[in-house]
């Protein structure tokens, strides 16, 4: 029971902890914030793993900015606490109900049947290399082995970007009811007097 | 100057009118009148310093400069009369060159403090300035300054006497002062002194002024020279409003203003306002100064109710519910009868009248009077002294008269207004002027003889001028008839000396009754307050019949009060005049079965303990009823008494609800004074505190019993319309009457007859209160001749002890100028000696014995 | 290793001390300049010339009634000033705000953390910042809030970015994401001790730096969180006492904050001749304050659309272009 | 392209412009007071609040001669007067409403005696009414005067020319 191990059990329970009540709560911002709890947490843990630059990066583009993103979103459309979403959504078919946990046990099972778990949690910092994780060797993982996938990602989430502007630009396509033109403001009588 | 022309406008059978153009109008004026007076009388504004309209004219002032036309120079106009053809230019460029070099040359010495001088704003001198003067001097050298005091303490004021501050800086020298001191009042305490530059107004030397009519002379300075402390540096004038009021001390009622301001709710200053009918334009300080007492800071605040024996505060309805209550019980163990009703004949008509209706008809009694400062008043309302009383008088007849006699009335103190008539008629018609009298009064200086008689014997100095003119065969033989048989004395030489007086005196007198044209006869108080008046009143009544006095003259006892003739008419007595009750039992509907009390037996009744409950409004009876003691036992043995008054008294001190009591100025009511002429004063206040008008208060007590005194005021106006409409006045008796002359008594142990009245400052018990008047006169004193101070061993001021059989008190000597018989006069109005408690009241003189109080 | 506990925590104190005591006077600094450029003369009543004034606010913020409106998320509500302070105060664990220096004997670091990927860390700590300001927002039960938060949270995502890639040049040419590092390549011992100054050599980078950092603590001519004149108090409308107060602290820490960053990036932290390293940081600090004063007293506030098309359309191709055009060079001439 | 430049030159040129006008604005002194502590000086003829003045040797110049109240178009101005030892006149009571007042300065030109002047004062605000009425001691000028020789030169040079001064 090193500190160590002491840090890391607790920022796994935390990070379990936010996910199990992210996916509880019924108040979409509450949901946000346990995500970002459970994304601090895990951040600790890559940390922990000698994974700096990965842990730094999960704050600053998932908690600094996805987050935000849909926080800002949730704001804007004013989703609160609706007691009626549930009653009023539509039940799932009992294939669904069945197939999806079914599925992804299967998939845990596999998963865990192939990986290599280290045989302790302990001493993480000492038994990698000085460099693992950090910049340098990401930068270079990214830009020799993986960078076709990383090119695909980055076209796929391109798509995703264009896809969303196009669905968004849909809903506003209409012309707008108030007159954002000085000169539009036609036919209402201007009775009013300034002062 | 025997003819003067001015006053004598009563013979039109002269030619005696001059006609004379002033301005382009052609006027015809009587001959004498000065070219000033013409002019005034057209409407025409001449302005004027010196001139006065009741004074002779000096021309000393030269402001009312005229051009008359074929004359040389300018004409003083006040001083020049007019004759006939003359052409008067009023407004000619000369006449305004003139007055503007006049105001020049009066200012060149006159100083420019109109800011603080108390004149501002009212100022003769600053108004002519304004009117007809100059912005600028050419005189660059120091103005002539008066000053008193050394270096560092100069002063420019110096108080010339208790009230009177002079400033001669100011002083113009138009001498209007000195002239009306000497030519109205009689006095010589002011004068002017040096000659030249230097020439001043001041005090004689070694004299204050202090005579009684002091106050006129500030209101007829042109400028401010002469101020007084009443009115000195209170107030700007043109912040004041006036009311138009009456005096409330004095019989005549002579007409005031009251200086008010209405934001502050208080009155400044009370001056003349000239109504020639009754005062010419001249009051006595004591009305001058006497208004005073409305603004004492002791006045009464609210009713005062006894609780254990202490008087406290209390509201309004709790008082009057008190007085229902009481009145009710008293009412129901005792009777009708045993309620007695006593009013101050210095209030005004309504309330003397609802105070009447409420005696009579709420209470149902016919116990009420307002005489309550006489002893033993007559039981009998045909009593010749009641008719003597209600005969008319008319105030100025005063002037006119050509033989004036005044009896047993020391006029300076009693009717200062009537006085000063007096003077009038002796100095600018040469009238005669008599007075008869137990003491040598102030007035004696003009008379043509001065009688003085034994004190007590009044009826028979008026014997002794009845049959001397009955011996003398001065009247005719059937006047004469039937008058010795009916007298006590044999012959007028008996009467005369037990008169104690020169039979020759008397037969001059007889004779000029006998021949005078027209006759002014008064008598006094001194008559009045004598217990014995009944003989003394049957004597004069004799009197009358026998000179015919009533067809060439009046002959009247003059009312003291200023609403005693108002009281009379109203039927304020146990026994009103047969036309007054006539009317007054209509307005009532019913007549009160019970004894008519006076207020004398009323006093008797209460000691009996035969009356058990009083209502005394605005009167004093402890300190005015001449036997103070008895007085007060009467009202101590009451069950219950509501005192009405102004201030705390002897008499509210025994009450047992005390109601505050309202002033003549602060509401508005009629007065009716000696002469029958019903006048108004105003209000000038809003009451003070929580004081009421004594009408309101009797309503009040009317409504806390039940039985609304009036439906409404108008209703209250028209009753007593009715009752004042009736004739009040007596008729004479139809034959003499019988006059027994007693000898009056003498004392070995007591041997100084005691008089005791007002003093010429005072009158009653409010005027105490007065700041001013306290100034004049602050404590009582003995005033005695000169010989008799001698013979006490005493001098001014020094304190001697008045002892009569009944009490004694200590007082300071003072040295009359004009009493010069072994009497002695004690002013009642001062609460810190009781003088009256040395009176008896079935005296007919009291006696004192006075000794010296060792230091 | 006790002693290195102590000496860390003791320079935790004295930094926390000193940013606590230098966003109080922070504001003193603000009214005082800000008053002078409009021809006013600012606080000058308590103390001489003014200077307990943050004491008094100080004094007077604690004692103050600390109301909860009806209706807010109170979890949330308490949290948000919390969330707002603490990342503000973090920043300065990373920043070298001194060489290395002997103190009785021991050797202290001019820093307290020396991490290896520190920039990333500030950038980390920066974002989390806006937590504080949109939970804020959204918890008040206000419409003022809400749009403050709302506003922030756009402002943010739209120039972190720009933000990001602004330092990115320094760290192409600096090739270390450690603070340190940056600022010991910085020294120089030539006359021109600001050759290596990093605003020579990435001047476009200062620039889109120093806009971003203003955007990116909501600073004028970018306030728009907390828009006066339009949201009364934006995101802390409903604040009050000792809560509004942290905000108002995390508000000037975080000033503090990207001015220490920003000198150590670019005008060479502590380096600097005849003076002590630290004074020359503190200097540089006040420089960079006082241009922040100097900024929010010459402009106005951009109007919403102006401010998404400035992050958008300007600094976020300018920043690319900084970045590529380093990258470019160091490829090249590196 | 031009609209680049055009963007180019506003950040160099029209922007720096921009900073240093604010820059020396700062340098500049500050045009505001620093009030409660600095009064602004007003202009000599400045009608403020009033004050009665005093001879040299501090006799009441004023005699309560009522030419003020009687010239006060506003009614503000009550007085009652009194009698000294000496037998001067002299004021008793001097009040005068500030809220009613219109300062008019008709007092100081009605005044015979040179009393009554309006000041320089301008701070009178009350948090009560009553306290607007301004009693005679609130308004004398101190005695002896808490001001050197030189203020005193310069005030009577002042009144010849007629200009009154503040003097609290």
């Amino acid at each position: 029971m090193t500190i160590d191990y002491t840090i890391f059990l607790i920022s796994a329970a935390v990070a379990v902890f936010g996910a199990t009540m992210m996916i509880m709560q019924r108040n979409p911002v509450a949901s946000v914030l346990y995500l970002i709890v459970s994304l601090v947490a895990q951040a600790v843990v890559y940390v922990q793993l000698g994974a700096i630059f990965m842990g730094a990066i999960l704050i600053v583009v998932y908690a600094g900015a996805i987050l935000v993103l849909f926080l800002f979103v949730i704001m804007l459309l004013n989703l609160r606490a609706n007691p009626e979403l549930s009653a009023g959504m539509p039940t799932l078919s009992w294939f669904t109900r069945t197939a999806v946990p079914v599925l992804l046990i299967v998939e845990l099972y596999f998963v865990i049947d192939r990986v290599m778990l280290p045989s302790a949690p302990t001493g993480m910092l000492g038994e990698v290399e000085d460099n693992f994780g950090a910049v340098h060797d990401v930068a270079i993982k990214m830009f020799t082995d993986y960078l076709y996938p990383m090119q695909l990602t980055g076209v796929l989430l391109l798509v995703a970007v264009v896809g969303a502007v196009v669905i968004a630009r849909r809903e506003t396509a209409e012309p707008r009811k108030t007159a954002v033109n000085p000169g539009d403001k036609a036919e209402k009588p201007s009775n009013t007097v300034a002062g | 100057m025997a003819t003067d022309a001015k006053t004598d406008t009563a013979a039109p059978a002269r030619p005696a009118t001059v006609t004379l153009t002033i301005d382009g109008q052609e006027v015809t004026v009587p001959k004498g009148t000065t070219v000033l007076e013409a002019a005034l009388g057209m409407g025409i504004q001449i302005p004027t310093f010196c001139w006065h309209p009741k004074l002779k004219s000096v021309g000393a002032c030269r402001m009312c400069y005229v051009e008359i036309e074929k004359m040389p120079k300018l004409a003083v106009s006040c001083a020049t009369e007019a004759v006939d053809g003359m052409v008067v230019h009023t407004d000619s460029d000369l006449v305004k060159r003139g007055r503007k070099a006049i105001i020049e040359f009066i200012l060149a010495n006159h100083p420019l403090d109109c800011p603080t001088c108390d004149k501002g704003g009212e100022c003769d001198l600053q108004n002519l300035t304004y009117r007809h003067g100059i912005d600028d001097s050419r005189f660059d050298f120091m103005k002539m300054r008066f000053t008193e005091g050394a270096e560092r303490t100069t002063f420019d004021d110096v108080r010339i006497g208790p009230e009177i501050v002079l400033n001669r800086n100011r002083c113009i020298l138009c001498y209007k002062c000195v002239r009306a001191n000497k030519e109205a009042f009689g006095e010589y305490d002011l004068g002017a002194f040096e000659r030249g530059n230097i020439t001043e107004i001041n005090a004689a030397p070694g004299r204050e002024v202090e005579n009684p009519f002091s106050g006129n002379l500030v209101q007829i300075c042109p400028v401010g020279a002469l101020t007084n402390s009443d009115w000195r540096y209170k107030i700007r004038v043109w912040l004041t409003k006036q009311a138009r009021s009456i005096c409330p001390f004095t019989g005549s009622g002579a007409n005031t203003l009251l200086w008010k301001e209405d934001h502050q709710q208080k009155i400044f200053r009370c001056t003349a306002r000239r109504n020639d009918d009754i005062d010419d334009g001249w009051i006595a300080d004591v009305t001058r100064y006497g208004y005073q007492y409305v603004m004492a800071e002791d006045r009464l605040q609210t009713p005062l109710v006894k609780k254990d024996g202490k008087q406290v505060k209390a509201s309004w309805d709790e008082a009057l519910a008190l007085v229902a209550k009481r009145l009710r019980e008293v009412d129901d163990n005792k009777g009708n009868v045993c309620i007695g009703g006593l009013i101050a004949p210095h209030l005004d008509n309504k309330s003397l009248y609802a105070f009447n209706k409420f005696m009579r008809v709420t209470i149902g009694a016919n116990n009420v009077d307002h005489r309550l400062d006489y002893p033993m008043l007559p039981t009998d309302g045909n009593s010749a002294f009641s008719i003597l009383a209600s005969r008319p008088f008319t105030i100025a007849d005063i002037d006119t008269s050509d033989v004036i006699v005044s009896f047993a009335s020391d006029m300076l103190k009693e009717h200062p207004n009537e006085y000063l008539r007096m003077r009038k008629a002796s100095f600018f018609r040469q009238a005669k002027i008599y007075t008869i009298d137990p003491y040598a009064v102030k007035n004696s200086d003009i008379a043509s003889l001065d009688v003085v008689y034994t004190p007590g014997a009044d009826e028979a100095v008026i014997n002794a001028l009845c049959l001397a003119a009955a011996e003398d065969q001065m009247v005719d033989a059937a006047r004469i008839k039937g008058l010795k048989e009916k007298l006590s004395h044999k012959s007028a030489a008996d009467a005369a000396k037990a008169a104690g007086v020169d039979l020759d005196e008397i037969k001059v007198i007889a004779r000029a009754l006998a021949n005078g044209k027209k006759i002014t006869f008064m008598a006094g108080e001194l008559l009045a307050r004598s217990s014995f008046r009944e003989a003394a009143a049957a004597a004069l009544a004799n009197l009358n019949r026998l000179f015919d006095i009533d067809s060439r003259g009046q002959m009247a006892r003059l009312a003291r009060f200023s609403n005693s003739r108002g009281a009379e008419k109203l039927g304020l007595s146990p026994f009103p005049a047969p036309a007054v009750k006539k009317e007054l039992e209509a307005a009532f509907g019913s007549w009160p079965a019970s004894d008519a009390l006076t207020a004398d037996k009323m006093l008797v009744q209460m000691n009996k303990e035969a009356i058990n409950a009083a209502i005394v409004i605005g009167a004093n009876p402890i300190m005015l009823y001449p036997d103070r003691e008895f007085a007060r036992e009467a009202l101590e043995k009451l069950d219950f008494l509501v005192v009405c008054d102004s201030f705390e008294t002897a008499t509210t001190s025994l009450a047992d609800v005390v109601l505050p009591l309202a002033s003549f100025a602060e509401y508005t009511g009629d007065y009716i004074n000696m002469e029958g002429r019903t006048q108004t004063a105003e209000a000038a206040i809003k009451p003070r505190f929580q004081s009421k008008p004594a009408y309101e208060i009797v309503s009040l007590i009317a409504q806390a019993l039940e039985k609304p005194l009036f439906k409404s005021d108008v209703d209250c106006g028209t009753e007593m319309a009715k009752i004042l409409a009736a004739d009040h006045v007596l008729p004479w008796p139809s034959g003499y009457l019988e006059v027994a002359g007693e000898p009056v008594a003498t004392s070995e142990e007591y041997p100084i007859p005691l008089f005791v009245g007002d003093d010429p400052h005072h009158s009653g018990h409010l005027t105490e209160k007065a700041n001013s008047l306290l100034n004049f006169r602050g404590e009582a004193y003995a005033e005695m001749s000169a010989e008799l101070a001698a013979s006490l061993d005493v001098r001014n001021g020094d304190s001697v002890r008045v002892e009569s059989p009944v009490g004694k008190v200590i007082v300071p000597v003072r040295i009359s100028d004009w009493i010069d018989t072994p009497v002695v006069f004690i002013p009642r109005n001062f609460s810190s000696t009781p003088v009256t408690s040395l009176l008896m009241r079935k005296e007919r003189v009291n006696r004192v014995k006075i000794t010296k109080v060792a230091d | 290793m006790l002693e290195m506990i102590l000496i860390s925590s003791a320079k935790v104190i004295a930094v926390i001390l000193a940013v606590l005591t230098g966003c109080a006077y922070a504001t003193y600094m603000e009214r005082k300049v800000v008053a002078y450029m409009q021809h006013r003369i600012g606080p000058s009543y308590a103390g001489p010339y003014g200077l307990l004034q943050p004491l008094a606010d100080a004094v007077k913020l604690a004692f103050k009634e600390d109301i909860v409106p009806d209706g807010v998320e109170r979890i949330t509500y308490a949290i948000a000033p919390i969330a707002s302070f603490v990342p503000a105060m973090l920043i300065f664990a990373v920043v070298p705000f001194s060489s290395d220096f002997t103190f009785f004997g021991y050797d202290i670091p001019g820093v307290i953390s020396d991490l290896n990927i520190g920039v990333l860390y500030v950038l980390a700590m920066t974002s989390l910042g806006i937590y504080g300001i949109v939970l804020a927002g959204w918890s008040s039960p206000s419409k003022y809030s809400l749009m403050g938060g709302i506003r922030s949270s756009a402002q943010m995502i739209s120039y972190e970015i720009s933000y990001g890639l602004s330092i990115v040049g320094i760290l192409i040419i600096g090739n270390s994401l450690s603070l340190t590092d940056i600022v010991s390549q910085q020294a120089s011992e030539s006359w021109l001790f600001f050759g290596n100054w990093y605003i020579v050599k990435q001047p476009l980078g200062f620039l889109l730096y120093l806009v971003c950092a203003i955007a990116e603590t909501n600073r004028a001519p970018f306030d728009l969180p907390e828009a006066e004149s339009e949201l009364v108090g934006g995101y802390h409308t409903e604040y009050s006492s000792m809560r509004f107060s942290m905000f108002f602290i995390a508000e000037y820490a975080y000033m503090i904050g990207v001015a220490t960053v920003g000198t150590t990036l670019f005008l060479g932290g502590w380096n600097g001749p005849f003076l002590p390293p630290i004074v020359w940081f503190v200097i540089k600090v006040f420089m960079f304050m006082f241009f922040y004063i100097w900024l929010r007293a010459t402009f106005p506030r951009f109007r919403y659309d102006q401010l998404m098309q400035f992050g958008w359309k300007v600094l976020f191709p300018l920043a690319l272009l900084n970045t590529m055009g380093t990258a470019a060079w160091v490829v090249l001439f590196g | 392209m031009k609209d680049i430049l055009k963007a180019i030159g506003n950040v160099f040129i029209k922007m720096p412009q921009g900073f240093l006008v604010t820059l020396k604005y700062f340098f500049k002194k500050p045009v505001t007071l620093d009030y409660p502590r600095k009064k602004k000086p007003m202009v000599p003829r400045y009608r403020g609040k009033h004050y009665l003045e005093r001879y040299d040797d501090g006799t009441e110049r004023c005699v309560c001669c009522g030419l003020c109240a009687a010239a006060c178009p506003a009614d503000a101005i009550y007085m009652e007067p009194e009698e000294t030892e000496k037998g001067e006149r002299k004021a008793k009571v001097y009040e005068i409403n500030l809220l009613r007042c219109i300062f008019c300065g008709f007092c100081e030109e009605a005044c015979p005696e040179e009393a009554i002047f309006l000041g320089q004062e301008y701070e009178f605000s009350a948090d009560a009414r009553n306290k607007f009425l301004w009693t005679k001691q609130d308004m004398l000028v101190p005695h002896p005067r808490k001001d050197n020789p030189f203020k005193r030169i310069l005030r009577r040079v002042r009144k010849v020319y007629g200009t009154p001064e503040a003097t609290r």
